[in-house]
């Protein structure tokens, strides 16, 4: 009669390894960025301190987010360095004046209305509390896509249970919840939706 | 639906609206979980199969849960209410002590005197040492004729009072057959060694309580002659009228003989499927 | 007829007489097909959109949302048999408990799966758990009907797990055993989650201050259609199980029943009834006099417009109220099937008109001064969604007929006597 | 203090060009589905005519533009929302609806006494290549969901962002003008803080000759109409099949 | 060991009951909502830089005012700009839809011929070669512009060139006649009127520049009692001017003529007005007659009219009636009335639908759809938009809204002159060309629209008059160079001419002209200018019920 509880057993196993190990890796789908863009590099070369000496806010309030190409072919003119990035760079996208096609972490959908102005510039967040410390590190992250939302991965977080992730992990509607909350400020839906 | 998520109030309404919900989701979920619990607690317990057994006594025909006291003329009328367990009924004895009306009489079967019958058509013999001999007896050999598989339990198996002990198949169809005694199996045969099972007894044999519960002697003729009205009534051609019971010897191999019966009820009430 | 070919007899509980399986699939072939034309056109507006329906932007609501109201309506007399049964221990009522909860089960699962259909975003369904209104009454019914569904499945495994062949697995039958047990429990909770979703159903019109037609003052928060609606259902519940019953037996040629039960199922429909007939007289006289005048609309101009005129909320209250409730509890009237059956008609075709009245012609009123009022006819895709909802109904009953102890018999009936 | 949003629409004015609702269309991303009937489009700002019934000189018209009238008080179709998909925004009155929440019940459309809630029963569609004319400040709703007038709350954006940009907190009023008001040719729209004692349409609201309609359901909404025609102004409140000819679709 | 049944069921409820403590149901749950709400198929807004820049209204002569919002270098939306005089920040319906008219479904894209899908070079050999064969003809339907300069340049010794009039130009047709001062050169003074009587113009539906009569009529008229301006209707049908007058009096369908000979009648009989003849031909009992009115209404009406002066009657189409009645309330030539706006304007020759003696006919894409020549030349039609039938043997895709640089001249009714550029804000189709390009491609040394655009801002220059209305009002003597001139206009400034004079133009009648019934039949929808309708206005008129159906119109 012990073999009931053993195939249970194994059925729980086989479950939860499934759940938990392999699933996540089905769900999202690997995509590297078309450049090898670093961010300290750039910083350290180019002696740019402020993130938003290149992700720019607009006259009207917008925010520019990723830089357009006309903003590395300033540097980039020519090549500038022997890295492969770097003559991708000039050649698919300098030359031909065309912008780089970026997979954006943080991209929210078009129903979400996030405003650069009113966080940044008027209740004077740090650009790390939501995207991590990412600008200041020189690594190129992978993109991943979820494969039934068409989400970025960040939007969910690294931790596919969402439990004991950092601050900046994550960038659902709870978590923007989350954070107005501890703040004390509150908005309806009119707020962050378009 | 919870603290944090989004549209949740501290309100009462919302609060107690939650919480009526949450104690029924909680009803539900323990009534679900306690009754699987119970399960199980069943099965360890080795309640289940007599669970089982009590369900299925409980969906035969009135006609099949007489008292063997009815059938041996001890009594007028009475329905068994223990699953034919005479080892737990408290009227027993009472009825052992009336006179046993009915005459024993030669009805073409033979149902030798040293054997214990149960009413699920076996038979056990107990043997000098101490194990018991398990058989089918004769009427349902007739029945059957020649299985067309048979399935035994493996040596050092236990088997219930009730439980199914072996399985016969014949035309497609399984018969289960009730065990009539709990004990563990030490051999086992078939249809052409006369006994199909060899078991140890749980309790003393030499207890006569053991086999209290088995039909024997006189008993035996009233039930038979029973079971043998009811087979004539189920095996008779379509729209004819019911023979007189002493209509002659059954035949061998009945299943074959008259294959368009209803064999559905009559093996689930001569088997005592329920 | 010869028993040995029919092919399912082992799946037939044991002295249960059956048609032969060619005759039964025979009865099952119109409503299968009737069944997959429904789902034919359930995936239609599943995959199109609910364009598919003649449903707009005024009539928002139409066939399916009276269907869902109709049948848990009638769908009442599952928990109000259990509640009955267990609760009130009118063990009487016993036999037909079975029945009673696969039609439950039936006309819950039924108006389920129509609101899935009905919804514009079945995917999202779920938000309204987790991010619930507490004060729509429609949170309060998805909460309620969901939560019942599960205990109609409940109390319908039971019923599941003695079928013959089921019923020899042991751990099937311990389960089913130990579930049966625990029944009672159920239909406690049963009988209130329906009290609550039944109101809630009548609620959900009753709190509509946009539509005078439909608005009610109450008590508390709930308004007066949501007992109402309470009170109508379980009257009409004993009512539509007597029509079950009684049609069951006229299709099988059995009598399934005592009869004495369904006098007394029409008894207490007949007293329910009565009330509530009583109780939805003085709701519409206070309605028309004090509620509907408060917001500004005088009670004539609801019924200016054909077909929607005093003679239907006539035949609501007197015809297909006090009428049957009479016929049910008088006596002489009860005691003759033929009256019995057709006030049991009278009784549910009561609460439909009130589902109809209160769904269609509330949207079909103008609320502004210069609305049309406006017509409604529903498309081939929604009529054939809700035959397939009637479909699906009698296929599942006869299922549970032919292979399930729906009806408690006498042991022993027919077992010897050869089906002819 | 929050502000109240809300407008008077003077209907002597109104001649019912349907500027409004083409503004409206086109700033919200309505999509122009050729398979919509009358009665299964999206027309968040509805003009429509009605009139007295006489006829030579006695027959005057009206065009009445419908809206969301963004009740303020029992709003009705906030109640019956099972998902919180409509909320009366507690910072600016609107009554807004998320078609992101929305699982398309439609109890909401059963609810709204002013039938100013549409159901999107087909799938958005434009013209091929159209989608490059779509305003960038509007999501499209997708098929199956309730929508209304959320009162250019694109508009509100930009606003707010351009305030905050310079570190405002309160926009300035000129930049929030909903494309309907914006439209109007003859500015019979008239769009204001209500809550602001001092905005031009709070003092408007108190004329005589404002109303709104159906006040007596309680539900205070916050879209004013105004005439000078005590016939017009009888519409308000008047009984619906009193008799009055109307017009749509 | 034996794998049985019961050890499959009982590890398909394991793996069920370990699945609910893993992320799969929840995660996809919440996955396949997210799905839903962003459906692939859905389409999606561009993102980009917003910007809002000035521009005008290309569709019809009228040149209203545009801010126009663009969106990652495409137009998204369209407002009403308030700086521009005329239109004064309002716009006709169509407008707020006119930037989805370019992915308009029959938006044409191809060239083709006799229905048969052709080149831009197989079109240009074959009107190269009509060129040398015959006189050709061009057909242009917003006279005036800078591609009508070239159009005229192109046919010196090759042809004509002639105009295709909206009905508002038509209607001012009489002056023009009586007074020999072209009609394009007159317009109505309404802002300075204190009575306007329309005979069926749609005033206040599209008539004109739609803003003006609309804004003016707003701040003027709606809603008073005894507003400033009496808006007198007079039309068969229950309009939607009509609904909104201040008066309307209801006629019977070509009574227009006979109306305006009544009222003219009483002025005179009763000496209302300080003219003196001649009397129309018509008793009062034959107007009554002819226009289905009582004697009694026409003399109200006659005295309602005089009782607000400056009073100006309004023709829907070419009425000399209407325009006698004018004469006789002296409002030709007055403040108020009719009046010439700009001095240096000559007529247009009307084209006649019946063209003989031509190799080739150059329909413009601004020339309405159902203007169709009957002819047997070859005829070259440009459009943007497919309207239907045609019988034009080369189909052309011209560029849509806002896809080609055009300069915009005075609008028809205006009573001040001005002048404006519209640059192209969006990009065209590679296929598409205009009709000025073609013929640029056929003759190299004509004369380009951006030339003769600067040559009439020099010469604006030059003569240093007139204000230019933008961001800011400037008057032209104040501008240093042609350049800035130039660079203001085209950034959406408009260039105001001097202010009418009253006098200029003088109208003498010795004969009462012969009344003419109405050019058309139905005035239920405007004229507009587009065979085709935005999507959404199409969606929107069906769906209100407020104007009848487009499809009805263009077939």
């Amino acid at each position: 009669m012990a073999r009931t509880p053993l195939v249970f057993g194994l059925g729980l196993a086989v479950a939860l390894l499934v759940g938990w190990v392999a699933f996540p890796r089905v769900l999202y789908v690997q995509r590297h960025q078309p450049l090898e863009f670093r961010h300290k590099t750039h910083a350290e070369k180019s002696g740019i301190v402020q993130c938003s000496e290149c992700h720019a806010f607009r006259d009207d309030g917008t925010f520019a987010g990723i830089p357009s190409i006309a903003i590395c072919t300033a540097c980039h003119s020519e090549r500038i360095g022997t890295t492969n990035a770097e003559a991708t760079l000039v050649e698919n996208y300098i030359k031909p004046g065309q912008e780089t096609p970026w997979l954006v972490y943080a991209r929210q959908p078009a129903n979400v209305w996030f405003p650069h102005a009113v966080h940044v510039q008027r209740a004077a967040l740090e650009c790390r509390e939501c995207h991590s410390p990412y600008g200041e590190s020189d690594e190129v992250r992978i993109y991943q896509l979820n494969r039934v939302s068409g989400y970025s991965r960040d939007i969910w977080g690294p931790s596919i249970s969402r439990l004991r992730r950092a601050p900046h992990e994550g960038m659902k509607m709870s978590d923007c919840e989350d954070c107005h909350r501890r703040r004390n400020v509150e908005v309806g839906c009119i707020g962050c939706h378009q | 639906m919870f603290p944090g998520i989004d549209g949740f109030h501290w309100s009462l309404g919302h609060v107690l609206f939650l919480s009526l919900f949450f104690a029924v989701a909680l009803t539900i979920l323990v009534t679900v979980v306690s009754a699987l619990w119970r399960t199980a607690r069943d099965f360890r317990a080795h309640r289940a199969i007599e669970l089982c057994w009590r369900s299925a006594f409980a969906e035969l025909p009135d006609t099949e849960r007489r008292c063997r006291h009815e059938l041996s003329g001890r009594v007028i009328s009475r329905t068994c209410a223990n699953g034919f367990d005479c080892r737990q009924c408290s009227k027993h004895s009472q009825f052992a002590v009336l006179p046993a009306r009915g005459i024993v009489r030669d009805l073409g079967l033979n149902y030798p005197a040293d054997r214990f019958y149960h009413r699920g058509h076996t038979w056990v013999r107990l043997e000098a040492d101490g194990t018991l001999t398990i058989g089918l007896d004769e009427l349902a050999e007739h029945l059957i004729g020649s299985p067309d598989f048979i399935k035994v339990p493996g040596v050092g198996s236990e088997i219930e009072n009730n439980e199914t002990a072996w399985r016969i198949e014949k035309n497609g169809t399984v018969i289960r057959v009730r065990a009539p005694i709990e004990g563990t199996v030490v051999g086992v045969g078939g249809p052409l060694e006369g006994r199909y099972l060899k078991i140890r007894p749980r309790r003393n044999p030499q207890d006569p309580a053991t086999l209290r519960h088995l039909l024997r002697g006189a008993e035996v003729h009233g039930w038979l002659s029973r079971e043998l009205e009811r087979l004539q009534l189920q095996l008779r051609a379509p729209n004819t009228p019911p023979s007189l019971a002493d209509g002659g010897v059954l035949v061998s191999g009945l299943m074959d003989a008259v294959p368009d019966a209803d064999w559905n009820t009559v093996l689930a009430d001569t088997f005592l499927e329920g | 007829m010869a028993s040995s070919v029919l092919a399912d007899s082992r799946w037939i509980a044991r002295g249960a007489e059956r048609t032969s399986l060619p005759q039964f699939l025979l009865w099952l072939a119109p409503w299968a097909v009737v069944l997959a034309a429904g789902v034919y056109a359930a995936g239609l507006c599943l995959f199109y959109g609910l364009n598919q329906t003649n449903m707009d932007n005024r009539f928002a609501f139409g066939l399916w949302i009276f269907l869902d109201l109709g049948m848990i309506a009638l769908g009442a007399g599952a928990f109000f048999t259990g509640f009955l049964v267990y609760i009130l221990k009118r063990v009487e009522l016993k036999p037909i408990l079975n029945s009673a909860v696969v039609v439950g089960f039936i006309c819950y699962s039924g108006a389920i799966a129509i609101l899935m259909i009905d919804v514009g975003q079945p995917l999202r369904a779920w938000f309204t758990f987790w991010h619930p209104n507490t004060h729509s009454m429609l949170t309060e019914v998805t909460f309620c009907i969901s939560c019942y569904l599960l205990v109609l499945s409940l109390e319908y495994l039971p019923i599941l797990l003695r079928n013959r062949q089921l019923r020899k697995l042991p751990s099937f039958l311990v389960f089913e055993h130990q579930l049966h047990n625990l029944v009672p429990v159920l239909a406690g909770v049963g009988a209130l989650l329906s009290f609550f979703h039944q109101g809630s159903l009548g609620g959900l019109y009753g709190v509509l201050r946009g539509r005078p037609f439909a608005f009610r003052e109450g008590f508390f928060i709930w308004p007066s259609t949501f007992f109402l609606f309470i009170l109508s259902a379980i009257a009409s519940g004993p009512s539509f199980l007597i029509l079950v019953t009684a049609a069951v037996e006229k299709v099988t040629g059995r009598r399934l029943v005592p009869q004495e039960l369904f006098r007394r199922l029409g008894f207490i429909s007949g007293v329910l009834l009565a009330i509530y007939v009583a109780a939805k007289s003085i709701d519409t006289l206070i309605w028309l006099n004090v509620t509907s005048p408060s917001v500004g609309f005088a009670p004539w101009q609801y019924y200016i417009y054909k077909p929607f005129g005093t003679p239907i909320l006539f035949t609501e209250i007197v015809l297909l109220g006090l009428l049957p409730a009479f016929l049910l509890t008088y006596p002489r009237s009860a005691s003759r099937r033929r009256w019995l059956l057709t006030a049991a008609a009278l009784a549910c075709a009561g609460v439909l008109l009130n589902r109809f009245v209160l769904t269609v012609q509330t949207l079909a009123l103008p609320t502004l001064a210069f609305d049309e009022f406006l017509q409604y006819t529903p498309s081939w895709q929604e009529a054939a969604s809700f035959g397939g909802v009637i479909a699906y109904g009698v296929i599942v009953y006869s299922l549970s007929y032919r292979y399930l102890p729906l009806f408690a018999q006498p042991k022993g009936q027919n077992t010897h006597v050869p089906g002819n | 203090m929050s502000a109240r949003y809300g407008m008077v629409i003077d209907l002597d004015r109104c001649t019912g060009c349907g500027a409004c609702m083409m503004a409206c269309a086109a700033e919200n991303n309505v999509p122009p589905v050729p398979r919509a009937t009358p009665r299964t489009g999206l027309t968040p700002m509805l003009v429509r005519k009605v009139s007295n019934g006489g006829e030579g000189v006695d027959r005057r018209e009206v065009f009445i533009p419908i809206m969301c009238m963004h009740c303020e008080r029992e709003t009705p179709c906030v109640g019956v929302c099972p998902q919180q998909a409509v909320e009366v925004d507690k910072a600016t009155g609107i009554v807004m609806q998320m078609p992101q929440r929305c699982l398309g019940c439609r109890y909401c459309m059963t609810a709204c006494p002013y039938h100013a809630r549409y159901f999107n029963w087909w799938d958005p569609q434009w013209p091929a290549g159209m989608e490059k004319a779509l305003n960038p400040g509007v999501a499209v709703r997708m098929r199956g969901v309730v929508e209304k007038c959320n009162l250019c709350h694109a508009r509100l954006h930009s606003a707010t962002q351009k305030a905050a940009a310079t570190g405002k907190r309160e926009i300035n009023p000129a930049d929030y003008v909903p494309a309907c008001v914006e439209a109007c040719p003859t500015a019979a729209i008239r769009f204001g803080n209500l809550a602001d004692k001092h905005d031009p349409l709070s003092l408007e609201v108190r004329s005589p000759d404002t109303f709104r309609f159906l006040t007596r359901l309680g539900t205070e909404p916050k879209v004013y109409y105004k005439s000078k025609e005590a016939w017009v102004r009888a519409l308000a409140e008047s009984n619906s099949g009193s008799g009055v000819e109307t017009k749509r679709g | 060991m034996k794998v049985t049944r019961r050890d499959l069921l009982v590890w398909s409820a394991g793996a069920t009951a370990g699945l609910l403590f893993t992320p799969v149901p929840w995660k996809l749950l919440d996955d396949v909502s997210i799905w839903s709400q962003n459906w692939p198929w859905i389409p999606q807004p561009t993102r980009g830089p917003v910007d809002v820049k000035l521009s005008f209204c290309t569709l019809c002569p009228n040149g209203c005012g545009m801010r126009v919002r663009m969106a990652g270098g495409w137009p998204v939306g369209v407002a009403g700009a308030g700086c521009h005089p005329v239109s004064r920040g309002a716009l006709c319906p169509l407008g707020f839809a006119a930037h989805q008219l370019n992915w308009h479904p029959r938006r044409l894209s191809r060239v083709c011929y006799r229905g048969n899908t052709s080149s831009w070079g197989e079109a240009r050999v074959a009107f190269t070669k009509a060129c040398g064969e015959g006189p050709i003809m061009i057909i242009d339907g917003h006279p005036g512009r800078a591609a009508s300069s070239a159009f005229e340049t192109f046919v010196q010794r090759r042809g004509s060139y002639r105009v295709v009039p909206g009905q508002e130009t038509r209607a001012l047709a009489p002056y023009g006649t009586w007074s020999g001062i072209p009609a394009a050169a007159l317009g109505y003074d309404l802002e300075n009127a204190g009575t306007i009587v329309s005979f069926g113009a749609p005033l206040l539906d599209g008539w004109g520049t739609p803003g003006r009569l609309t804004r003016l009529w707003a701040e003027r008229a709606a809603g008073l009692a005894d507003p400033q301006l009496h808006l007198i209707q007079v039309e068969p049908s229950f309009s939607r001017t009509a609904a909104r007058a201040w008066q309307y009096v209801t006629i019977r369908a070509g009574g227009e003529g006979a109306v305006a000979e009544g009222v003219a009648r009483v002025l005179l009989e009763e000496h209302l007005v300080p003219a003196r003849g001649p009397m129309p031909s018509l008793t009062l009992v034959e107007v009554a007659e002819q226009a289905g009115v009582s004697t009694d209404a026409i003399r109200d009406l006659a005295r309602t009219i005089v009782a607000r002066p400056p009073v100006v009657a309004v023709a829907d189409d070419n009425n000399p009636a209407i325009a006698a009645l004018n004469v006789v309330l002296g409002a030709v030539g007055a403040r108020g009335g009719i009046v010439r706006r700009s001095k240096h304007i000559r007529q247009d020759v009307c084209a006649e639908a019946a063209i003989r003696g031509m190799r080739a006919v150059l329909i413009d894409s601004t020339v309405p759809w159902d203007f169709v020549p009957q002819t047997d030349a070859e005829v070259f039609r440009f459009a943007a938009w497919d309207g239907g039938s045609t019988k034009a043997d080369w189909l052309l895709p011209a560029p849509g809204f806002l896809e080609d640089l055009t300069d915009v001249p005075t609008a028809p009714t205006s009573g001040m002159e001005t002048y404006a550029v519209a640059p192209s804000l969006a990009e065209a189709p590679t296929e598409v060309q205009s009709a000025a390009q073609f013929l640029s491609s056929i003759d190299p040394t004509l004369v380009t629209v951006d030339k003769v655009i600067h040559t009439r801002c020099s010469e604006i220059f030059r003569q240093r008059m007139g204000t230019l209305w933008g961001q800011d009002v400037t008057p032209v003597a104040k501008f240093v160079s042609v350049q800035k001139l130039e660079e203001e206009l085209w950034k959406g400034a408009v260039w105001i001419g001097e202010p009418h004079h009253a006098g200029g133009l003088r109208c003498q009648l010795n004969d009462w002209p012969e009344a003419i019934g109405p050019a058309r039949t139905s005035n239920a929808s405007p004229p507009w200018l587009v065979p085709v309708l935005p999507s959404l206005a199409s969606k929107l008129y069906q769906e209100s019920g407020l104007r009848e159906s487009p499809e009805g119109r263009s077939a």
